[in-house]
């Protein structure tokens, strides 16, 4: 089911808090809105599942108008952060329950519930009380009972928050899997840029109430719209270059680094101030041009080493290379920069 | 927690101030089987004649059975309109659109301050309106009534504490408001409904003053007024043992509800005030 | 005939077991008027519905507010000094339009009940008991203090003439207790809480409670403050404690039945809890009994007795009420009221009664009713009485407590009658 | 966006307005209308009638109302004549009887209905019930006298009546004075502001509230803290105990406070024992009455702040409390500066929902001390209540205790709008997230 | 100063939770407690600061027996999940806490204070309240109150898990360069093995109450001595056969995949049971031996991405590779693998 919003306004007590905003999000794909705190993602999840009302704007399911349709009508499954399951129940009643109040028969609504509860790998766990879960398997309830019947979209705000590192990472695998499996529209809310990246076929950036960018992980990942959208992805994050290009195919930053400009933007104008956004994996690694500084901070995380490396006054480059080939903290190096991959931003931040 | 102070010293001091409390109920219910006279300070005389009462109905405090049949379902009645109406009240109040909600939620706090018995001339004025006055379904009206305020702030601070995505994973889920507060919001608030419900129903099994005023003359004779008979000195066969043993049977049942409740009770300001 | 059916109903305040007479000589009288008409050849079937009442207090709220719901029972058994404010907020019927006094058994009640029972020119009540309060010694202590048998039995006469005041009594009892009979301060042991008992004292310095003349009421200063100085005198001279009021009504019973106390004062009722609970087996033989003496030269000895009345109320048909009349009037028959009286150490209504064998083998009833009665007499039937009366023992609490000087309590207490009363109330200073 | 209201939201909340509503918002506005009336249990409360009684006449005359008028008015006389036995007959009096009073009497005038009672009874063929006799009696005579009239204009008329050349202004006095039911007043306030009294127990009320505020929240906070730190069942076994109170029916606890205090109580049995001045505590002296009314109050008060606070201190995380042991802090400095500060929320709230329970509160010192010794523990709630209810001389003044009540009102109403500020009632009421 | 636990027993009614540990932690150094939840990091944390009385053994701090003291007397600085801030005072009165109850001088306070928000860098938010800060200045604030009164030893108990992912980066290297500057002696309570391995000099894996191993990071990533600490270390984690010695030198795994053993371990004598480890990072990226597989799952994480293979029948390997490099889901591959660094156990997991 393709999903469309049209114009979207919310405003919280004449505070705008999304103006204006277009999105599609195509049918069965899994879309990812990706942005900081505050941003706007819940409201954006709450208009499209009925819990808040719009105040201009259209959404479409299909080529139905849902605008005016109250939650219970439009047929959205919803996984939120807290998972929301009802305490009370059991996790066999709590996957039954939205299928109860559509007074579904006793023995469709077992057989409905066991069917997901073997998709999302709880099946032995039906007679027990949330409380009695970890947090993985309630997270496995709240989508079972979120997809149960069937809905057109699945939404999830930030579904996997409260989990711990390393069951975050299973929960990743198993979501994608199971939104493949199904293939249902799904849009997932998260703040982390791992999340999105790794679980969506498109995400969608959104700062301030507005989309930035929508593009698939790589794309966006490898070419950012913008600073912030490219700040915004990579862990350890990018570094930016403040400075001008000073001869056809030459930058110099304000701490007085030169560094060649990559092949494709070599007709830049020269005086031009730009910004030069340098991924930690384009440092230390390979690359023809050679960057001279010192360490400032060494991590060790097992099979990777990650650098800090002052360039010059106040300007920070991170490198990040496979466990073995140690710097030490205050050592002198002379790195290759691969500076064809080299991400240039004007002065406002926009992608050249 | 370490334990690295000493107890003793605070023992103490709880001790000395519990005094005035372990003695008044320690005597009273020491009154209960001997029989001792006021002024005494040692008990004397072991006897389980005060208790007679309990078979016997020819005794100041008459049928007790029937006294505390009756309270039984005073209270329990209050306790019943007390919970229906605040679980349905504070939920509104708490979690749907009304107008003039927070002057509603204002006046229900302000009404506390109300000293209720005052009032009771025009209480009386609209039960003889609504032709309940001396009956006791009146009482029982006046009496929940008077703990509305109490009982809608309470619970609505208990529904506060539930989860907004408790409800709106129920309204995703297709149900509809009715059947999320009834499905889902109650028992979240069990432990509210649980208090305020104790609450109520020892209030309502305290009550003295209201059936006496309002239902003077009823046949529904409530412990408290049975015990207000017993307790008069002005009667000839006024027994202070008896009206001490026929008190603690009186707070028997409150006790016992107690004893297993406590923790309940101790929850009835969980979703009330804040920390 | 065709039957006719009546349902009566009937309330008493301040009523229990003992006095449960009050009542259930509505059912015999029920019953004899049945009896009556089905010989007369007419078929009347009386329900007739009681409840007792233990306290005066919420028995009066009752009885007010069920008859401004319309709902009052249709006999009310109360104290006389109700007739007043319930004349005035009509809730009552005057009983004379409805029985006639001049017949059996209404043309033997005492005169001075029937007064009592009147109010605005009407009779509205018929007496349903009388009593009297009473003051005590306890002979023995009396003898070892001096006093021969006939002096002791010679005492109340010496009482009503005045000759022993209630500084007399002081007197003795101090000697009692410097002589170890009563433990110190227990000498003398008055009412522990409010009643109609203090205004005894009030008389007995001096002091009216209605103006003869003018029927309004009095407030006589100097008398309540010699009344009110009595009482710190008596603390003074440690016969009683400052803090004695408010006590408790079992120990007041046990210790004056046993003779811990030198003089006291009570009811006449309070014989049968004396005798039938506290175990006081020979009353006559240890206690001597008095008018409650003078205080001072104005004063002189007096009682109060505080008759229940019958009252009708103006709940049901004309009917109902004429029947209910015609009931209050059976049971004022001497022999069903004697059950009353008797039962309830209480004192005959009228004169036939000391003729009914019950009462007449009851010594103290009889005695009672000889020597006391005749001197009672009772509060005001006034709507505005409940002012003075609450304001007057506020005054003796704070003076008797030591919390505010007599004088002090006096203009207190005028001050609340004064603005609440305006001038319905005469307030008499010094000598007149 | 506006808010859309919820029908299911109405529907909810219908129960409790309409409880609310009548039980307590009606009388509550009558309550303020009896506070500008006289209203007494004299004067009934529904309405009264027009009475005019020989005591009326009397206070009449001393008003100045001609000496002529009272006397016609005083007149009670029966005359037999034929206009008086043509209402007889029309009024039913059996035709028997009124032939015989048309030929026995006929003519004859007589002063007091006594008088004509006896001249009646000598009479065959009367009926045999007083009532009847008297109802017979009524037509024969044009007294107002004792008689309730239930509209004005009747009373009115009869007086015309009697009085046939009656001042205008006359009539309208005695028309006035003659009404027997409650009246427009504003004297109940006045009466409130100018009486010494009032000042007096304006000042014990603020004296009981402010003490046995003050025991309950120490001795709560004091509970509250010490059980926490006490071992599990310690603890337990102090909160039950003072949580007794708070369980059991006022009027058993009052008697046991009573049996504590009396001149042969506890207390005073033991203060014997012990050589201490031995009497009645509780109604004594001033100083132990009021530490009597404090301490009945405040141990019942005392458990509620107990179960508040004992909340709040579970609510502090415990890392907070081991925080401050690491850091060095004792005992004492942890509850001094750890504990004590984060609780000031409940010992505001406590303080100011006691408050407000301690103003209205009676039944306590109504049973003990009832506002003795000579009213120097008597309150604002207790004195209304006694003005309004309860009085053993049984005249209850409905209009001056519902303006005491009032003032009890607008004093509760004025306070909890401070509380209301104080506790930012706003962010007690947040916007409903489901907006559908 | 150094720390020393002997024997040391903590149970829970009746419940052993420690039993007769012993654990050293030298003079300066920061060592990590890593291990799953539930194992004793906290309670072993609780028994040094003098929180729990412990049942049996002795804690000495240098050469002074404090296992009697109460926490008051035993100048440890602890840093809280949760912070344990004191909400009502500001931040000021935070770190002067320690200083007040011990009734230093105002002046003193202060100037200590100031040093120690300078050294945190939260000298400009000495006004504020708790409540007005953010994660990471709530972490700073927490750890200059634990350091104000100069400790002996500084512990922290999981003192970044609440944070947000960023800042937990942030925090890691903040946390660490004051323990470098102030040479403080300090134990890390975490279960986040990056966390473990990039902040501390040395880690004390524990599980159920003991001590499995304590070495330097790159030691126990590399040389774990047996396959639960092998199996903790390593994100993407460390994948296992089983499988047994089939000739001098080589490996045959249950599912049948045989692999070359590496040349320190060719003496293993034949029909062994072994274990292999297998890190993500040793498949894929460069080896002599070629090994065959079917992608099951591919995960972008931008700079790289990770592959879960499966070789055989229930066996599967996960590789990480740089990104660029895609094979597709489903996709048959051949990838090198790095037999040489392979780990090796024993059936009980023991390294070999
Ligand atoms: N009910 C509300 N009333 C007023 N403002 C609100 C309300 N709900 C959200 N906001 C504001 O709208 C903005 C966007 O909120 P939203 O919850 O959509 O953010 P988000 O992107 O989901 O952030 P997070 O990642 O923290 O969940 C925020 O500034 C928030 O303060
Ligand atoms: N006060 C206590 N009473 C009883 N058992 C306890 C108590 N505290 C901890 N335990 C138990 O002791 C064991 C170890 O607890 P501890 O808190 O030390 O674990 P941990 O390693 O810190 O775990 P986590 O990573 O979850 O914080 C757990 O099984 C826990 O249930
Ligand atoms: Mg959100
Ligand atoms: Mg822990």
């Amino acid at each position: 089911m393709r999903i469309l919003l049209e114009g979207f306004t919310k405003r919280f007590d004449k505070v705008t808090v999304v103006d204006n905003m277009n999105l599609e999000i195509r049918d069965g794909e899994m879309l990812a809105l990706l942005g900081p705190s505050g941003c706007g993602k819940s409201t954006t999840l709450f208009a499209i599942c009925g819990i808040h009302r719009i105040d201009s704007g259209r959404i479409l399911f299909g080529e139905r108008d849902v605008t005016n349709l109250p939650s219970q009508k439009r047929n959205v499954g919803v996984v939120f952060q807290s998972y929301a399951l009802y305490p009370h129940m059991s996790v066999f009643e709590n996957i039954a329950f939205p299928l109860k109040v559509r007074k579904f028969e006793a023995a469709d609504i077992d057989r409905e519930v066991r069917a997901i509860a073997d998709l999302t790998h709880i099946g032995p766990l039906l007679e027990r009380k949330p409380a009695q879960l970890s947090g993985g398997q309630q997270q496995r309830v709240a989508l079972a009972r979120a997809l149960v019947r069937k809905p057109d979209v699945l939404l999830l705000d930030e579904p996997l928050a409260n989990l711990d590192a390393k069951l975050r990472l299973e929960m990743r695998s198993e979501i994608r899997r199971i939104q493949l499996e199904t293939g249902i529209t799904a849009v997932l809310v998260t703040h982390d840029q791992v999340e999105a990246m790794s679980m969506s076929d498109r995400i969608a950036i959104m700062g301030q109430g507005e989309i930035l960018q929508i593009a698939t992980p790589d794309e966006m990942y490898h070419r950012p719209c913008n600073t912030f959208v490219a700040g915004f992805l990579g862990n350890p994050p990018i570094a930016f270059l403040e400075g001008t290009v000073t001869e056809a195919g030459r930058f110099r930053s304000r701490g007085g680094v030169g560094i060649p400009l990559p092949d494709r933007l070599a007709s830049l104008p020269e005086g031009k101030a730009i910004q030069l956004g340098i991924r930690p994996e384009f440092f230390g690694n390979e690359g023809d041009f050679r960057l001279a500084g010192k360490v400032s901070f060494v991590e060790l995380q097992g099979r990777e080493t990650h650098y800090d490396v002052v360039v010059a006054e106040g300007e920070l480059l991170r490198s990040i290379q496979p466990a073995g080939m140690c710097a030490g903290l205050g050592e002198a190096i002379e790195w290759p920069l691969d500076t064809e991959k080299l991400l240039i931003f004007d002065e406002d931040g926009v992608a050249l | 927690m370490t334990r690295n102070f000493p107890v003793w010293p605070v023992l103490l001091i709880l001790l000395v101030i519990s005094l005035p409390l372990v003695i008044m109920y320690g005597y009273l219910a020491l009154g209960t089987v001997t029989t001792t006279e006021p002024g005494e300070l040692l008990p004397s005389g072991v006897t389980l004649e005060n208790w007679r009462f309990l078979f016997d109905s020819s005794t100041a405090a008459g049928n007790i059975w029937a006294a505390t049949f009756n309270t039984f379902v005073f209270a329990g009645s209050i306790t019943l309109i007390v919970l229906t109406v605040s679980a349905t009240g504070g939920y509104a109040v708490s979690r749907l659109n009304l107008p003039f909600r927070r002057f509603f939620l204002a006046s229900i706090l302000v009404m506390h301050a109300f000293p209720s018995v005052t009032l009771i001339i025009g209480v009386f004025l609209v039960l003889q309106f609504t032709g309940l006055y001396d009956t006791m379904i009146g009482v029982i009206a006046v009496k929940a009534s008077l703990m509305l305020p109490f009982g809608i702030w309470i619970m609505k601070g208990f529904y506060d504490t539930v989860p907004w995505e408790i409800e709106m994973a129920g309204v995703q889920d297709g149900a509809s408001r009715l059947t999320v507060w009834w499905r889902l919001l109650l028992p979240q608030v069990r432990p509210g409904l649980v208090a305020l419900g104790l609450f109520a129903f020892l209030d309502g099994w305290g009550e003295y003053v209201l059936p006496r005023i309002l239902a003077p003359t009823n046949d529904f004779r409530v412990l408290s007024i049975v015990l207000d008979l017993v307790g008069n000195p002005d009667r000839a066969n006024y027994d202070f043992n008896l009206f001490k043993t026929v008190g603690v049977f009186y707070t028997l049942p409150v006790l016992v509800i107690f004893a297993f409740f406590q923790h309940r009770l101790m929850d009835i300001f969980g979703g009330g005030t804040k920390g | 005939a065709i039957a006719e059916d009546y349902t009566i109903s009937v309330w008493a305040g301040g009523s229990g077991d003992e006095s449960d007479y009050r009542v259930k000589a509505i059912e015999i009288a029920a019953d004899l008027y049945e009896r009556e008409a089905a010989i007369r050849g007419e078929e009347v079937n009386i329900t007739v519905e009681t409840q007792l009442f233990s306290g005066w207090d919420d028995f009066k709220q009752a009885v007010t507010l069920a008859a401004e719901s319309g709902t009052a029972p249709n006999i009310i058994v109360s104290g006389h000094e109700d007739i007043g404010p319930w004349v005035q907020a009509g809730i009552l019927r005057p009983v004379e339009d409805y029985v006639d006094f001049d017949a059996w058994p209404l043309n033997q009640l005492y005169e001075n009940l029937i007064q009592v029972s009147s109010y605005d020119g009407k009779i509205w009540g018929i007496p349903q008991d009388a009593e009297s309060r009473v003051f005590f010694f306890w002979r023995e202590h009396l003898e070892a203090v001096g006093y021969s048998k006939e002096e002791i039995d010679a005492l109340p006469k010496k009482v009503l003439d005045g000759e022993y005041t209630l500084y007399s009594m002081l007197d003795d009892v101090k000697k009692m207790q410097d002589a170890g009979l009563v433990e110190e301060a227990k000498g003398f042991m008055p009412r522990i809480s409010n009643g109609p008992d203090y205004w005894q004292f009030y008389q007995s310095f001096g002091g009216e409670m209605v103006d003869e003349e003018s029927g309004k009421l009095v407030f006589d200063k100097q008398a309540l403050t010699d009344m009110y100085q009595f009482f710190v005198d008596a603390v003074d001279k440690g016969v009683v404690p400052a803090t004695y009021l408010g006590g408790d009504w079992d120990t007041w019973h046990g210790a004056v039945s046993s003779g811990k106390a030198g003089a006291w004062h009570g009811g006449t009722w309070h014989y049968a809890q004396w005798t039938q609970k506290n175990g006081l087996d020979d009353f006559f033989g240890k206690i001597v009994y008095t008018l409650i003496p003078a205080g001072n030269e104005r004063g002189r000895a007096n009682a109060i007795t505080h008759p229940l009345v019958y009252l009708l109320s103006n709940t049901g048909t004309d009917d109902d009420a004429a029947l209910a009349a015609e009931l209050v009037s059976i049971a004022s028959e001497p022999r069903i009221n004697a059950l009353h009286a008797v039962k309830s150490s209480h004192l005959a209504i009228g004169r036939e009664e000391i003729n009914v064998p019950l009462y007449a083998e009851s010594r103290w009833a009889t005695e009672a009713t000889e020597n006391l009665l005749p001197h009672a007499n009772a509060l005001p039937n006034d709507a505005d009485f409940g002012v003075v009366w609450t304001a007057m023992y506020k005054g003796l609490e704070a003076s008797w407590t030591g919390v505010s000087s007599v004088a002090d309590a006096v203009e207190a207490a005028e001050q609340s009658v004064v603005s609440a009363l305006g001038d319905k109330v005469i307030v008499r200073d010094g000598g007149m | 966006m506006r808010s859309h209201t919820s029908k299911l939201g109405l529907l909810l909340v219908s129960p409790a307005i309409i409880l609310l509503a009548i039980f307590f918002l009606t009388p509550a506005l009558l309550t303020g209308v009896f506070s500008f009336t006289n209203m007494s249990s004299s004067t009934g409360i529904s309405g009264g009638a027009w009475v005019i009684t020989p005591n009326l006449l009397r206070e009449l005359s001393d008003d100045g109302i001609s000496p002529a008028t009272i006397e016609a008015l005083r007149d009670e006389s029966y005359s037999v004549d034929e206009g008086s036995l043509a209402a007889a007959r029309a009024a039913g009096v059996a035709a028997e009887f009124a032939d015989e009073i048309a030929s026995k009497l006929s003519g004859q005038r007589f002063a007091s209905d006594s008088e004509f009672m006896s001249a009646l009874k000598t009479l065959r063929t009367r009926p045999r019930r007083v009532r009847d006799l008297k109802l017979a009696m009524e037509p024969f005579t044009r007294s107002v006298l004792n008689i309730r009239f239930e509209t004005e204009a009747a009373a009115r008329l009869a007086i015309e009546q009697v009085v046939p050349d009656i001042d205008a202004g006359e009539l309208e006095r005695i028309v006035e004075r003659s009404y027997t039911g409650w009246k427009w007043t504003s004297e109940n306030y006045s009466k409130l502001f100018s009486s010494p009294e009032t000042l007096r127990i304006v000042f014990n009320t603020v004296f009981y509230v402010a003490m046995t505020l003050a025991f309950n929240v120490l001795v709560g906070l004091f509970l509250a803290i010490t059980t926490f730190y006490l071992p599990r069942r310690t603890g337990g076994f102090f909160s039950l105990i003072w949580l007794l109170p708070r369980i059991t029916p006022v009027v058993l606890y009052a008697i046991m406070w009573k049996w504590f205090t009396w001149d042969d109580g506890f207390v005073a049995a033991l203060a014997g024992q012990l050589g201490l001045p031995s009497f009645n505590y509780m109604k004594g002296s001033v100083p132990s009455a009021w530490t009597i009314v404090i301490l009945v109050n405040g141990f019942i008060g005392a458990s509620f702040g107990m179960i508040l606070f004992s909340g709040a201190l579970r609510a502090i995380p415990v890392q907070q409390l081991w925080a401050s042991e690491v850091d060095g802090a004792t005992r004492w400095q942890q509850v001094r500066h750890i504990i004590l500060p984060q609780l000031r929320w409940p010992i505001l709230f406590v303080t100011s929902y006691q408050t407000l329970s301690l103003l209205t509160s009676y039944q306590e010192i109504w049973l003990t001390t009832n506002g003795g010794p000579g009213n120097t523990t008597a309150v604002w709630a207790l004195e209304a209540f006694r003005t309004a209810l309860f009085n053993y001389s049984g005249s209850l003044q409905y209009g001056l205790g519902a303006a005491m009540a009032l003032v009890l009102v607008a004093v509760g109403m004025v306070l909890s709008i401070i509380y209301l500020r104080l506790f930012r009632f706003d962010e007690l009421v947040s916007k409903p997230k489901i907006e559908f």
